[in-house]
């Protein structure tokens, strides 16, 4: 009796956390499982897979709720719950992507697959953190615990030397994104004088102009998270970091890290700082310029396939960041919208790129695809459709994207940054097309120059045989799988694009309604 | 029946795409010919009286974007559509005769072209039209990419960045048109007819014209914007250029007058000068290119260019006349400047180049081709007694009453044509036969492609009422809009 | 049956023949052709006759009959019917059109016989015929420029019917694009006209003149010079003349048809059509008498020196069009349209005459190179000189009286009118002077090799060159066939030149002065309201006139049998003595030079220009130097990202710098 | 004592972590950097922690301590696997990626 009125256990909204329970079991599983011997991959898939399964329904369970949790450390809501539902897809997607990376890349041995899945859905619970952050501490554990995995998984190609090299740079570099971010939240905090958002939107109150500590607080925190986002000028770690790492974890990054970032960006900003909105929309309206700028041109003449996308993924996070500049409903709205689009395409585009780089020698060369169109029809129509839908066409889910980023912003009175979208588009068409002309318009490399080429592709192709003929083994089958399912929803979503228009309809008011 | 317009071309060739490939030619050019018949049924089912729209299709699309998807038709997209259909089959039936390697690639690409086109005419939703009519250029982007000769890459690519630049900051314009219309009517609509119902404030009518323009000028092309049209024209396989030249073009004209007159009523009224003395330049311009050309492409499409010329300053006449004239401008340059390009394609075939100056003589022992090339010669120069010359007559006695030097000026570029269209027969069919070259009949498969366009000519020769007649409401509606915006009394354009 | 029906009809046969012709060439035997076009022609002919019968019946003043076929371009306030105007104008046109061309048809079913393009032909003349009723009977102006622009290609298809030679496609082009500078005065002219009037119907237009224009007020004028264009391009007046000469590349039948009796004179049936506009513009029709004037003078003294044949008559076809230019612009209507029809006959008929003399030349036009055919061909020879009598206006033959006519009308109304009559007369006498130096050549004096020839019963053949390039002509389409034909051997020919000799010699009779007035009455219908086309001259000066006419033509012959038989060394002398003069005339009086200077040259050099200039810096440059900015910055933020983590890193402090400075400077 | 010495010291603090990050080839030194100004970071923390009177800082940096160890031991893990692979351990001679 005395314990039992003694000890109150705090009420904790279990069903609210779920979906990241969910996921800290599961890595948890997953790591045990990998120590297994054999069968390691089939079980560790099977786990991870479960374990993604669970968080995504009870993401999908709690979709709708609105809750503060843990007293207000983490919030439950649609914002959080789309980006971890695009996280978990990411995530999803590749791991058979990743299947046959260890046998190649990593030094043979038990547990390589995984340390692989457990370090990938870490670095998932880390998104899921970030994207309910509503905390200045959460939000630091959050991204570290999105980054540490990824410095990680960059590097984990130990063979190849440009995997080390992207993974320390990437370190580097990243580190000192998170201190200065962190540095940015102490003067934040100083300044305000609470880690909570909604306590510091009160403690800013009308502006920032009185308070020089807060100003420095926000140039740094906006430094640290423009770096995750890879928007420039923060953005050199990106092309580097996104050829050198395999490309299943490119693949994973240049999607699934935008997600959370820009979650947690758009929560930090229009919830936190909503009041100095005047302050901070001009200086991001120029970041997003810049790197919209930055970003096309330099993958204007770029041969590496993982550098011309990781130039245009800088270019792509300026598109959205205007979806945060215009500050308003439609704008939140329009960013996930992308978000969502953009998964859907860049995975079809790098998983091809991964097929690809298996069964030729030429890496993510351009010439590994070069004429596709011919020899494998079936591979290059999901990269036709992810390049024109990065491009903005019509009849794809780009288009509708960036219809709906264009109209926020001019909504937001931006209209000058929807035109720089259009600049940005209009230059990056000369790229994407020479991407789809190399499939459709010129001739096939037919003999690889390489020679360790063939005695690393023929094992590649799963029980080899054949695969030159054009049939891609069991495991390239299920990527293959995947891809089309991704460049189909590309095409789906482009023409009926209502249903993911409802599935982030919520993530507007989510930020008015958590200050409202 | 618009749906289905829109479906089929799409329909058939997805369709198309899983057959067996011996199959995908003659299934191609039946669903073309199907839709070529739907859009004769929407002929003869047209009422002439109603100057509005007619068979209006419209269901929500986007409601979050207050996108709806909206068709309807009315006498200014009536006969295009149909054109479009005309050419579209004569297309695929001339490919079907020449089998393309790759064949079902070539015939999705056709089929979502027609596809897109026809979108662009029938779309009654801003959005829409803009989508379409970026689209449109997707697969001839592939067309030219995979099937052209010569730098066909650099070719294709230039044409995309080019004309899509334009389009992009004609999306941009749309949206903010929408907008900016949504604030005082308080809920976002691209549906044109709201758009119309309250125009903008001059000021921001300015850019946002200026937007739409450029994206039409460059796909008309319109001097100086037609860098990417020579490039384009030299690799671009001749069956596809038949439409890329007869048909493209004019959905940028009908843009002008089917989006900018009646929405940007105030702007077009400031910058009418402006685009007569644009399109009076093409005019000059491109005839004189004309001159200058060797190769038989560039002619024809430079020739284009002048004849887009004539169809602006119908536009912007801003009469009713001129308008009129320019729409029955628009089919008949389409249905003369495709049987233009097949011809070449037959001669280039006689004669193994393109270059004029290595043609002649073809005549002798090809009395049909001849006879064809000449009729079709002679519409292109718009020789009265054709359908052009009456488009040419409407367009420029509706610029002769408010500027009457543009319509003089102007004439010049009628003289001009007689004199390149002339020369490009001549050098071709007449003169000496070089040596090595035998002249011969075409094969009756090219006949039973020419022959029709040929005899379509002859009819709109004969009875243009027919199309001026199920125009004039329509027309006189759109260019009421800005007329009555000139005298702000005027019901039209009037602020709600 | 109504004139109107009649009307139609005349339409309808040359169309049908055309048509027919074109497609059943591949099957019938060569020949059919010909009976074809000739028959179908034969049909207009008499439906003509029927539409001049049914408009006798009615009286004067109900003569001006119309009917549309249907709507042709109607909408949006403009009113163009397909319709026709049938009144006496119109039908006498048809008359003179339809007859002569039965002729001359029936001319060519002999002489065309051996060419290759026989079905061509006669399917292309069929439509030129087609073009001219067209042109002649449009009931409104817009179908008027319809018929116009057609037999300007009806006559380019025929000058450049042997396609295989350069010059005669060059002549083709030539012609057309002249044709269709005449066409865009139509054109113009119309739309003021519509702006004016706001119809295109004659009767509607004319009726609304009358009250909406001052006399010589602007617009009018304009419209009336606007038309004028049209009708000297089609007429060959000075400036729009050069095309003609050019035009004899095609075959002779062509000549004589287009280029003599029917097409050129549709300027003349133009400005007799729009007369009431005319009359209220005296200076426009003024200023076109006086380019009738210096046509017909400066076209005659280019015939002195010409040495083609075929060229000669050409050059004598401008000025006698001159007469007929000033008759109907000074008002002197039934002169004008007179003249125009004994012109037919009798040109046509030297063409005739000539197309033979060259069929015996095997091809050769130079009349120096012709003499002595007056044995070897009697009866070209006699057909060549009545018509060359009739032309020169000697007593009693058709042009005697039609040419004086018109000057004896322009003496009538005095004032500056004088000019034309001294004017005319004096061209009169170089008339005669150059058609006798046709026939005196051809005719007389010792025979030539080719005439030899033909008195052995043989006829010339040989190798040709075509004298303009010196380039071997190519036989298989065309000239001059493998084959060729004399009058005096193809009944064909022979009929046809005998009836127009004696058209030429009895056509003046119907309008004796003072005697019988058959044109004069019969035109009233289509002229009545017109107070220029009441005065007549009294008998008197009518028939001082045709004195003074017919001592100019015996002048003339005189002195041509001076030069050109009774001194035969006489012709060298003089040119040596005139050099300077003879190298004008034969220059043509640089009429070619200055308009190749003035026009073609810019046209093409402003081509090149914007080829070689506009298009590569102007149009091509906005594309490049965006293109290059683009790819230079791609450049630079490729060359930034040097690999250096530590570049990273400053960078990314760098660019904090920026944001925090701007934030405080923003806030303070 | 106000806190502005402190938020000097850990300013002072960042910029030579920064400089150091900028400077030294190492990248053993550059973690080391890296670290001082994440401790930097703490520094303020702390302070702030004070003058505003709340709790928060003291979790925070706690947290960040934790972090801080993490990156290291990861940095540390690849610093190994390059040498064993006899790669350069010189930030600037990992130019394999560029451009």
């Amino acid at each position: 009796m005395i314990l039992a009125q003694a000890f109150n256990a705090p009420d904790v909204d279990y069903a609210g956390l779920s979906p990241i329970i969910a996921l800290t079991v599961g890595l948890v599983v997953v790591l045990l499982v990998g120590l297994a011997g054999r069968a390691q991959r089939a079980l560790v898939s099977a786990a991870s897979f479960i374990a993604y399964g669970a968080a995504a329904g009870l993401s999908i369970w709690q979709f709708g709720e609105e809750a503060d949790l843990v007293s207000g450390a983490l919030r439950l809501d649609e914002l959080g719950l789309v980006a971890t539902l695009i996280s978990i897809l990411c995530a999803v997607f590749v791991i058979p992507l990743s299947w046959r990376e260890e046998s190649a890349d990593r030094a043979p041995g038990p547990g390589g697959h995984g340390e692989f899945q457990a370090l990938l859905m870490a670095s998932v619970l880390g998104m899921a953190l970030l994207a309910m952050a509503q905390n200045l501490v959460i939000f630091f554990v959050g991204l570290e615990l999105l980054s540490v995995p990824l410095y990680v998984l960059c590097g984990s190609a130990l063979r190849r030397r440009v995997s080390l090299e992207s993974g320390l740079k990437y370190l580097i570099v990243g580190s000192l994104g998170s201190a200065t971010l962190l540095y940015g939240l102490a003067f934040i905090y100083g300044g305000s004088g609470s880690t909570d958002f909604t306590g510091i939107r009160e403690g800013i109150g009308a502006g920032l102009a009185d308070d020089p500590l807060i100003l420095i607080g926000v140039a740094l925190t906006a430094t640290g998270l423009a770096f995750k986002l890879s928007i420039a000028p923060f953005h050199q770690w990106t092309p580097d970091v996104y050829q050198g790492a395999p490309t299943p974890v490119t693949a994973f990054m240049a999607v699934a890290t935008k997600a959370a970032a820009f979650a947690v960006f758009a929560r930090f900003f229009e919830v936190a700082l909503g009041p100095a909105v005047g302050d901070w929309q001009p200086a991001l309206a120029a970041l997003a310029a810049v790197s919209i700028i930055v970003g096309n041109v330099g993958a204007l003449t770029q041969s590496s396939l993982k550098r011309l996308l990781g130039y245009s993924g800088i270019a792509q996070a300026g598109y959205m960041l205007a979806g945060i500049v215009a500050a308003n409903e439609a704008g939140i709205e329009a960013l996930f919208f992308y978000l969502s689009a953009y998964a859907f395409m860049n995975l079809a585009a790098f998983a091809v790129i991964t097929i690809r780089e298996r069964e030729t020698g030429f890496g993510d060369d351009i010439r590994s695809i070069q004429g596709l169109g011919r020899e494998r029809p079936i591979l290059a129509w999901p990269l036709t459709i992810a390049m024109l839908a990065l491009a903005g066409l019509p009849g794809t889910a780009g288009f509708i994207g960036k219809l709906y980023l264009i109209e926020a912003s001019v909504a937001g009175d931006f209209t000058w940054l929807g035109v720089m979208i259009a600049v940005g588009t209009m230059i990056s068409l000369a790229y994407y097309l020479r991407v789809i002309a190399a499939m459709w318009m010129r001739p096939a490399y037919l003999s690889d120059p390489t020679p360790e080429a063939h005695n690393r592709v023929l094992p590649a192709m799963a029980g080899g045989s054949g695969e030159l003929g054009g049939t891609p083994g069991v495991r390239c089958r299920v990527i293959l799988g995947f891809t089309l399912v991704a460049a189909f929803a590309t095409v789906f979503f482009g023409v009926i694009p209502s249903p993911l228009v409802d599935f982030v309809s919520g993530t507007g008011e989510s930020i008015t309604a958590s200050f409202g | 029946m618009l749906i289905a317009i829109l479906c089929v071309p799409i329909g058939v060739a997805i369709i198309s795409a899983f057959l067996p490939s011996r199959l995908v030619a003659p299934v191609s050019v039946l669903g073309s010919l199907v839709t070529l018949g739907l859009t004769v049924a929407l002929i003869a089912g047209f009422d002439p009286g109603v100057p509005g729209l007619q068979n209006v299709v419209d269901e929500a699309w986007i409601p979050g974007l207050g996108v709806r998807f909206q068709l309807g038709i009315d006498g200014i997209s009536l006969f295009l559509v149909a054109m479009t259909a005309l050419l579209w089959a004569a297309s695929f039936a001339w490919s079907a005769w020449r089998m393309p390697d790759r064949p079902k690639n070539y015939f999705l690409m056709l089929g979502i072209g027609e596809f897109a086109v026809m979108g662009a005419f029938l779309a009654q939703d801003l959005l829409l039209f803009v989508l379409f009519f970026d689209l449109m250029l997707v697969p001839f982007f592939f067309l030219v990419g995979s099937y052209g000769t010569g730098d066909r890459i650099k070719a294709t690519i230039k044409m995309m960045v080019y004309t899509l630049v334009g389009s992009l900051l004609m999306l941009v314009a749309a949206i903010a048109t929408a907008i900016l219309t949504s604030e005082t009517t308080g809920e976002l609509s691209f549906a044109l007819s709201d758009l119309r119902a309250n125009v903008l404030p001059e000021g921001s009518q300015d850019w946002i014209f200026w937007f739409f323009a450029a994206a039409f000028l460059v796909k008309m092309p319109s001097f100086p914007l037609h860098g990417w049209m020579p490039d384009a024209y030299r690799s671009c396989p001749l069956p596809v250029l038949a439409l890329l030249s007869g048909v493209l073009p004019k959905v940028a004209a009908y843009g002008f007058l089917r989006v900018v007159l009646p929405i940007f009523p105030d702007a077009t009224i400031q910058f009418q000068e402006l685009v007569l003395v644009l399109g009076l330049v093409s005019i000059l311009y491109g005839s004189a290119m004309a001159f200058a050309q060797t190769n038989v492409r560039l002619i024809a499409g430079y020739s284009s260019i002048a004849q887009l010329g004539f169809i602006t300053l119908g536009v912007f006449s801003l009469s009713s006349d001129g308008a009129n004239g320019a729409v029955l401008q628009m089919v008949n340059h389409g249905l003369v400047v495709a049987p233009v390009f097949l011809i070449i394609a037959v001669l280039a075939e006689r004669y193994g180049t393109e270059d004029l100056r290595e043609m002649g003589g073809a005549a002798t022992r090809a009395p049909v081709l001849a006879v064809l090339f000449l009729i079709v010669t002679m519409a292109t120069l718009a020789m009265p007694g054709s359908a052009n010359f009456i488009g040419e007559f409407y367009i420029l006695n509706g610029l002769f009453d408010e500027k009457t030097a543009y319509a003089v000026i102007a004439m010049a570029g009628v003289a001009m044509a007689a004199f390149y269209a002339l020369r490009l027969y001549q050098k071709t069919m007449h003169n000496r036969l070089p040596a090595g070259v035998e002249s011969r009949e075409m094969s009756l498969r090219d006949a039973s492609v020419l022959v029709p366009l040929v005899l379509v000519i002859i009819g709109t020769a004969l009875y243009p009422t027919l199309i001026l007649k199920r125009g004039e409401a329509s027309v006189q509606d759109k260019v009421g809009a800005v007329t009555a915006a000139e005298e702000p009394e005027g019901g039209l354009a009037a602020k709600p | 049956m109504s004139a109107t029906a009649f009307g139609w009809l005349i339409l309808l046969f040359p169309l049908a023949g055309s048509i027919l012709i074109g497609l059943g060439h591949r099957r019938w035997p060569a020949k059919t052709a010909g009976w074809i076009g000739t028959a179908a022609i034969g049909l207009a002919f008499a439906a003509a006759i029927g539409a001049f019968l049914s408009l006798l019946g009615e009286p004067a003043e109900e003569r001006q009959l119309t009917s549309s076929a249907w709507d042709y371009a109607t909408s949006v306030g403009l009113d163009i019917q397909l319709g026709i105007l049938v009144d006496p104008l119109s039908v006498v046109m048809c008359l003179v059109v339809t007859g002569v061309s039965t002729l001359i048809h029936l001319y060519s079913t002999a002489y065309m016989v051996s060419d290759k393009g026989y079905a061509r032909f006669f399917s292309y003349l069929n439509f030129f015929v087609f073009s001219m009723l067209l042109l002649v009977l449009a009931g409104n102006f817009v179908l008027l420029i319809v018929g116009w622009a057609f037999v300007g290609f009806a006559s380019y298809a025929l000058i450049s019917f042997w396609y295989r030679r350069g010059t005669a496609t060059a002549a083709g082009m030539k012609a057309f694009v002249i044709n269709v500078v005449g066409d865009i005065g139509l054109v113009l002219a119309a739309f003021l006209i519509f702006r004016e009037v706001g119809a295109f119907e004659y009767l509607t237009v004319f009726e609304e003149s009358r009250e909406h224009f001052e006399t010589n007020e602007g617009s009018i004028v304009a419209i009336c010079l606007l038309l004028l264009v049209g009708a000297f391009a089609k007429s060959a007046q000075i400036p729009f003349h050069t095309w003609l000469p050019d035009a004899m590349e095609g075959p002779t039948p062509v000549s004589a048809l287009i280029h003599a009796a029917t097409m050129v004179t549709a300027g003349v049936y133009l400005i007799a059509r729009a007369h009431p506009l005319f009359e209220l513009a005296p200076t426009a029709a003024d200023i076109a008498a006086f380019v009738g004037l210096a046509t017909l003078i400066v076209a005659a003294t280019i015939a002195l020196v010409v040495t083609d044949l075929k060229r000669i008559i050409a050059y004598s076809t401008m000025s006698q069009i001159g007469y007929m230019i000033v008759g109907v612009s000074i008002g002197a209507y039934t002169a004008g349209i007179f003249h125009l029809m004994t012109h037919a006959f009798f040109k046509a008929l030297l063409f005739m005459a000539a197309g033979s003399v060259i069929g015996a030349m095997a091809g050769n036009q130079n009349i120096d190179r012709m003499s002595g055919f007056r044995r070897a061909m009697p009866f070209t020879s006699l057909a060549l000189i009545v018509g060359g009598l009739a032309l020169a206006g000697f007593p009693l033959m058709s042009g005697f009286f039609s040419k004086d006519e018109i000057l004896v009308f322009a003496a009538e109304r005095g004032g500056m009118y004088w000019i034309f009559a001294i004017g005319g007369y004096a061209a009169a006498f170089l008339t005669a002077f150059y058609a006798f130096r046709i026939g005196f050549r051809v005719v007389l004096g010792e025979p030539c090799e080719e005439a030899k020839e033909v008195e052995r019963g043989g006829l010339a053949h040989g190798e040709h060159e075509n004298p303009a390039t010196g380039e071997k002509e190519d036989t298989e389409v065309g000239f001059p066939g493998s084959e060729h034909h004399i009058a005096e051997r193809a009944p064909g020919m022979k009929i046809a030149m005998g009836v127009l000799a004696m058209l030429s010699i009895v056509a003046g009779f119907i309008q004796l002065p003072g005697v019988t007035a058959g044109m004069e009455h019969f035109l009233e219908g289509s002229f009545e309201e017109s107070e220029l086309f009441h005065i007549v001259p009294s008998e008197g000066s009518a028939y001082t006139g045709l004195l003074i006419g017919g001592l100019m033509a015996f002048a003339g012959i005189g002195v041509a049998y001076l030069v050109y038989v009774a001194r035969p060394g006489l012709t060298g002398r003089l040119r040596s003595r005139m050099e300077g003069v003879h190298g004008f005339l034969q220059r043509k009086w640089y009429f070619d030079e200055a308009i190749d200077f003035l026009v073609y040259r810019p046209a093409i050099k402003l081509g090149q220009f914007s080829n070689n200039v506009i298009e590569r810096v102007v149009v091509d440059g906005i594309v490049s130097v965006t293109a290059g900015a683009v790819r230079e910055a791609g450049l630079l933020v490729r060359g930034a990202q040097s690999g250096f983590v530590r570049a990273y890193a400053l960078l990314v402090l760098g660019g904090f710098a920026a944001l925090a400075l701007y934030f405080l400077v923003v806030s303070s | 004592m106000a806190v502005e010495w402190y938020l000097v010291l850990s300013a002072l603090l960042f910029a030579t972590g920064a400089a150091g990050v900028l400077l030294r080839r190492s990248p053993l030194v550059v973690l080391l950097c890296l670290e001082l100004m994440l401790n930097a970071g703490n520094l303020a923390l702390l302070a702030f922690a004070r003058s505003t009177g709340t709790e928060d800082g003291h979790v925070f940096a706690l947290v960040v301590i934790v972090v801080a160890a993490c990156e290291v031991v990861v940095g540390l893990g690849l610093i190994v696997a390059m040498f064993r692979r006899r790669l350069p351990l010189n930030v600037d001679e990992l130019r394999g990626l560029k451009g």
